[in-house]
């Protein structure tokens, strides 16, 4: 049995991060007995990540580019900190090969794969040839280096509908699914202009667009010393514009037969591109079982808990022993998945509005708890939800015995979730929760868009229940002002100083 | 003495009368009412005839935004003289004449793919709004023509800052 | 696999209790799909449980006597809402077997033991004659019906120290060590006027003392179609006063042989009692690993949450279902322990005064959350904590792989943990972890008392921050002061004024 | 223009000095401290030399209610105006003379295990009050003797009432 020491030791950590996988990742140092380093930016002074660190310094300016992408002032605070490693979280600079060779330069720990095997992995027209060199079958789609014109008459060659896929990065940016090849131009125009705004590289491929696929993942972990082990799949295909917003494990779609197929697969291209440190294969699975590797993500992911809440395994504690030089604590046959879990991401999107991103001061937060609910956040009351940084703010996550377990575990803390101030997609994951098809997992990564009405597919009307609430409260403001100005009447200017002091927005 | 309100709920109206016992009779039925407030300005438990709901409420620009157990609600509670005075000032604004289209949050203008005096189908995109690194399109709420476009592309706008006007078509 | 129907049942349940268990079992209800009715005292109006709840009732002034222990309102809003069944959560009723028949005879449905089953578990002194009877190794103690004069030459012939009990009831109360047998009268008074106190009954035993053992105890599952089994063990040896303060599963003392033994044991003793639902053998455990059963809980345990963890089987549900007439979902065999669960309790207690009871308003309340960490609570802010309930206000549980990665876990939870408004003992288990004894699990129930400077023994000095930051909000508060009247010098009244604006009590 | 105050925490005192620049100075030893309000009235965050605190902050009836980084300290910060002002009053008063037991929580006095006139040792129970269903035994500070006894057995009592006046020992 792997053992633990309680010793603090005198490592210390630079998280080159913000937002809730900073949390994440500073409370891993903390269970290690780790130091933590915060970087922040103007708008993150008072974030809970500088406040939950050992120490914190800042890199700059609000927008990313001046700040969490600046490699050099990471690296200066680095140094003037006495840090020995730095993780990048997820985004920002996670899987730039630049910024983890100037890491290694400054004689610190890079807690992630090589920059040799990120240059390889990360860029995602490599990553397909590597995968096809170790076997592993592929969406066919357009070799490197095409300019528009080119992507264009090969579209036409592999026939409708297609995918425009950035070559740099993930999480959905830069993608458009084009079923019009009149369309196309401007989807390339689109994604083109994303990637570059995400990434700062506009590279953009084809690939054959396969319908009504599920989005099925394998979680790699690998060290130093050979060795090579997958924690089981994921399945993300509940996406929206190609973001996922629902994540589970296992998934309800895959058998012990696939995943040992799906996990061999994923170990022999990691073995071939030499990855050390966390990784994940994402696949495209059709209705036949058949799967497609469609890219690597050569960092720790958004959905990481599910699989740490059915293996038992802390991914993050593992990525940084394994940054040390560690062994594996586990080898393949002590991975044993136990119970179902899912994760919805809570964004400062509007639901009731088409998703529009919602800014403002964040009031009041009530967070579920009890058993079987995780939650992972960076968020505080006082937060400004900004324009600048991804609009994810939280992740619920909750682990039941079952999937029948988890979904109505889900469902409960959905409805114990409240965020004042900001509007965010609560209400969205409510519905979700109840839809008969997400019940059955009976979904691909269509389902959301076949599903456009599922904002008003559900609600216990409580209409009269809420008007009677205003109204009292209407009564008691008004008995309250004919009191206070001597019963003359409601007096305007009572009704606002009235209203001044009462001014917390509720979104 | 009992007090009597119209209390409107998406679109849907109610006439509610608050008793001098503290008790609540909407369309003829009567319920107790107990609704307490929690610690500070915002938050209440209701017990109607028993049944427990959660209630965060707050008055903005004259409506109470209303969180009933996690879910939103907008609503107008008017006193008969507010109300008599409404009726003197005629009847709501519809989607009628001139509407400006405003950004629903600040952000960055990408693309107008509209043209001043175009003709526009309900739902068809006036303006695609960066924000959040996300493109948004701003679509017609209903049919009409492009009056006048008052942003750029590229340009950084204002929360709730006019884009454009859209007129009526000519009939 | 057992599988959940997401299909919201007519049953409705009404949960006989207040604070953290009552929110528990609300929670319970909501994923099984079930309504749920609270009831409350004028102290608990706005708590928690009543927000939770779908219903929920008045049944009278705070004090517990003249509500959450008068069996007929709570009969009464049974009938009136319509309920199916009544959880009794632990403490208040829940090992009344008068309640227990009360509630049969109004046609409910009792969520426990059958009352036959609780008046012979739930009396100590006929618990260890059915122990015996099944044959379990006891404690020696005296016989049922003596009083104070016999019980003291009984306890002469058994020889000091001895161990004077309560008959009824469970948390501590109406206990008391004695090793001079000068203390032994006044302790019997205090026991019984204790237990006369908290359970109405101040009927009191004597037991053999057995020093430096550990309290180790078996949660059993027993359905109503003849199936019961053990979910493993929990230590509770971390006592203050008799009451358990940290609990854990599994055992860092018990290995899988002395496992097998005493649930082997724990389940006879159950079927001889006929013992249907959920139940805790609770067993003194010496150096050499014998194991003299104490007595049993006929109900639900504060510290469930740490076998549910290990388990991954939730016993709030499976009490539910079993009381249903459903058999248990699992058989002996499924249950494999998983990991490491550690629980506090939080009580609002001063530490640093000798553990007194603090009452006061929560002002605030910052939970612990992230990876492994599970909260039990009934706290919001605004709460009043005050003297009519149990001082226990919260509870958290960690999860994690090993003992170890739970101790650390539990470190960096509990530096997360912020209440403000009332002192809690926080403070307290964050030097216990620090303890070198706690961390290699060397304790018996004697720890707490063998080691009375815990609370001074480790601290990292941090007097000079906390210096600092009170000398520039001094200095703050004096420049706006400057400022606000004219630089004429500061202002008691304008003083007054701000200090007002700002009173949130931090303890 | 820098300010220097005595700053005294649990029983020290140190010499702090606010520069003009924010910086702060403690026994001749400089800080750049950042301290920064967040939403509310009492929480903060310190940036020290890049050390990262969490403050909790209340000043009440004269001292701060310090709570950082979960640990509490109660901190009295005094100008030198003060500091004069408290120098011409005298000293502090120490554990001399008569001491007022209070109740330290509302309770109910189940026991006095002492009489008037008795001699008592210091941490001698002197009350045992029962509150929140435990009994609580309240001991003596220091010794003394048993001067005055203001509260009954069975009797319930107030937070901060005097239950037992304990004199000093004749010498």
């Amino acid at each position: 049995m792997p053992t633990n020491s309680l010793n603090p030791s005198s490592r210390k950590i630079l998280v080159a991060n913000r937002g809730e996988i900073a949390v994440r990742v500073i409370r891993a140092c903390q269970e290690l007995g780790m130091q933590s380093v915060a970087v922040y930016s103007d708008a993150d002074r008072n974030a809970l990540h500088v406040r939950y660190a050992n120490e914190a310094y800042h890199i700059g300016p609000a927008p990313a580019v001046e700040s969490y992408l600046r490699i050099d002032k990471i690296i200066e605070v680095a140094k003037k900190s006495g840090a020995d490693a730095v993780h990048p979280g997820y985004g920002f600079l996670a899987e730039n090969a630049a910024f983890a060779r100037a890491v290694e330069a400054a004689g610190l720990v890079f807690i992630g794969p090589s920059a040799e095997a990120m240059d390889l992995m990360g860029d995602k027209v490599s990553a397909r040839e590597t995968a096809i060199a170790a076997g592993v079958p592929v969406v066919p789609g357009s070799p490197r280096g095409l300019n528009d014109d080119e992507l264009i008459a090969f579209s036409h060659e592999l026939g409708f509908p297609v995918m425009v896929k950035a070559a740099a990065g993930g999480g959905g940016k830069g993608m458009r699914m084009v079923h019009d090849p009149a369309e196309l131009e401007n989807s390339l125009a689109g994604a083109r202009r994303e990637a570059k705004a995400a990434f700062g590289d506009d590279t953009v491929f084809i690939e054959k667009l396969i319908e009504n696929g599920r989005h099925i993942e394998i979680q790699i972990l690998a060290d130093q010393h050979g060795n090579c082990i997958y924690l089981g799949e994921r399945e993300c295909s509940i996406q929206r514009r190609h973001q996922k917003l629902v994540e589970e494990a296992p998934s309800p779609f895959v058998d012990e037969q696939l995943r040992e197929r799906m996990g061999a697969v994923a170990v022999a291209a990691a073995r071939r591109a030499s990855y050390v440190n966390a990784g994940t294969m994402e696949f495209l699975v059709d209705r036949d079982k058949n799967f497609y590797f469609l890219e690597m993500n050569t960092r720790l992911q958004v959905e990481h808990p599910v699989t740490e809440l059915v293996t038992g395994i802390d991914i993050v504690k593992e990525q940084i022993r394994i940054a040390f030089g560690r062994r594996l604590r586990y080898r393949q046959e002590d991975i044993r998945l136990k119970g179902h879990a899912i994760e919805v991401r809570i964004t400062a999107e509007d639901p009731y509005a088409n998703f529009m991103p919602s800014v403002g001061t964040v009031t009041s937060i009530v967070e579920p708890t009890g058993p079987g609910v995780r939650m992972e956040s960076g968020m505080y009351e006082g937060m400004e939800v900004s324009l600048y940084y991804d609009p994810m703010i939280a992740k619920l996550i909750v682990h039941g015995d079952t999937r029948g377990d988890a979904v109505v575990r889900l469902r409960r803390a959905l409805r114990e979730y409240r965020i004042l101030g900001v509007k965010s997609n609560i209400p969205f994951h409510r519905r979700l929760v109840e839809n008969w098809n997400f019940q059955a997992a009976n979904f691909d990564t269509g389902f959301l868009a076949a599903n456009p009405d599922l904002m008003d597919d559900w609600i216990p009307q409580q209409k009269r229940a809420a008007a009677i609430a205003a109204t009292v409260l209407a009564h008691r403001r008004r008995q309250q002002a004919l009191v206070m100005v001597g019963g003359v009447g409601d007096s305007p200017s009572q009704w606002k100083i009235d209203g001044r002091r009462r001014a917390i927005h509720l979104w | 003495m009992s007090t009597t309100y119209s209390t409107y709920v998406d679109g849907e109206e109610l006439e509610i009368t608050i008793h001098q016992d503290g008790s609540v009779e909407v369309e003829g039925e009567r319920f107790e009412v107990d609704l307490q407030h929690i610690s500070d300005q915002v938050v209440y438990s209701m017990l109607m005839e028993g049944q427990s709901h959660e209630v965060y409420a707050s008055l903005e620009e004259g409506a109470w935004r209303i969180l009933l157990d996690g879910e939103r609600y907008e609503v107008t509670v008017e006193d008969e003289r507010t109300k008599r005075l409404k009726a003197f000032q005629g009847p709501d604004k519809k989607l009628v004449g001139d509407l400006q289209i405003k950004a629903p949050m600040p952000g960055l203008v990408v693309k107008i793919p509209v043209e001043i005096g175009q003709s526009i189908a309900a739902n068809q995109p006036l303006v695609i709004l960066e924000a959040m690194k996300m493109e948004n399109e701003l679509r017609a709420p209903r049919a009409g023509i492009v009056k006048e476009i008052r942003c750029e592309t590229r340009q950084p706008v204002e929360l709730h800052q006019v884009l454009l006007i859209l007129g009526e078509e000519p009939t």
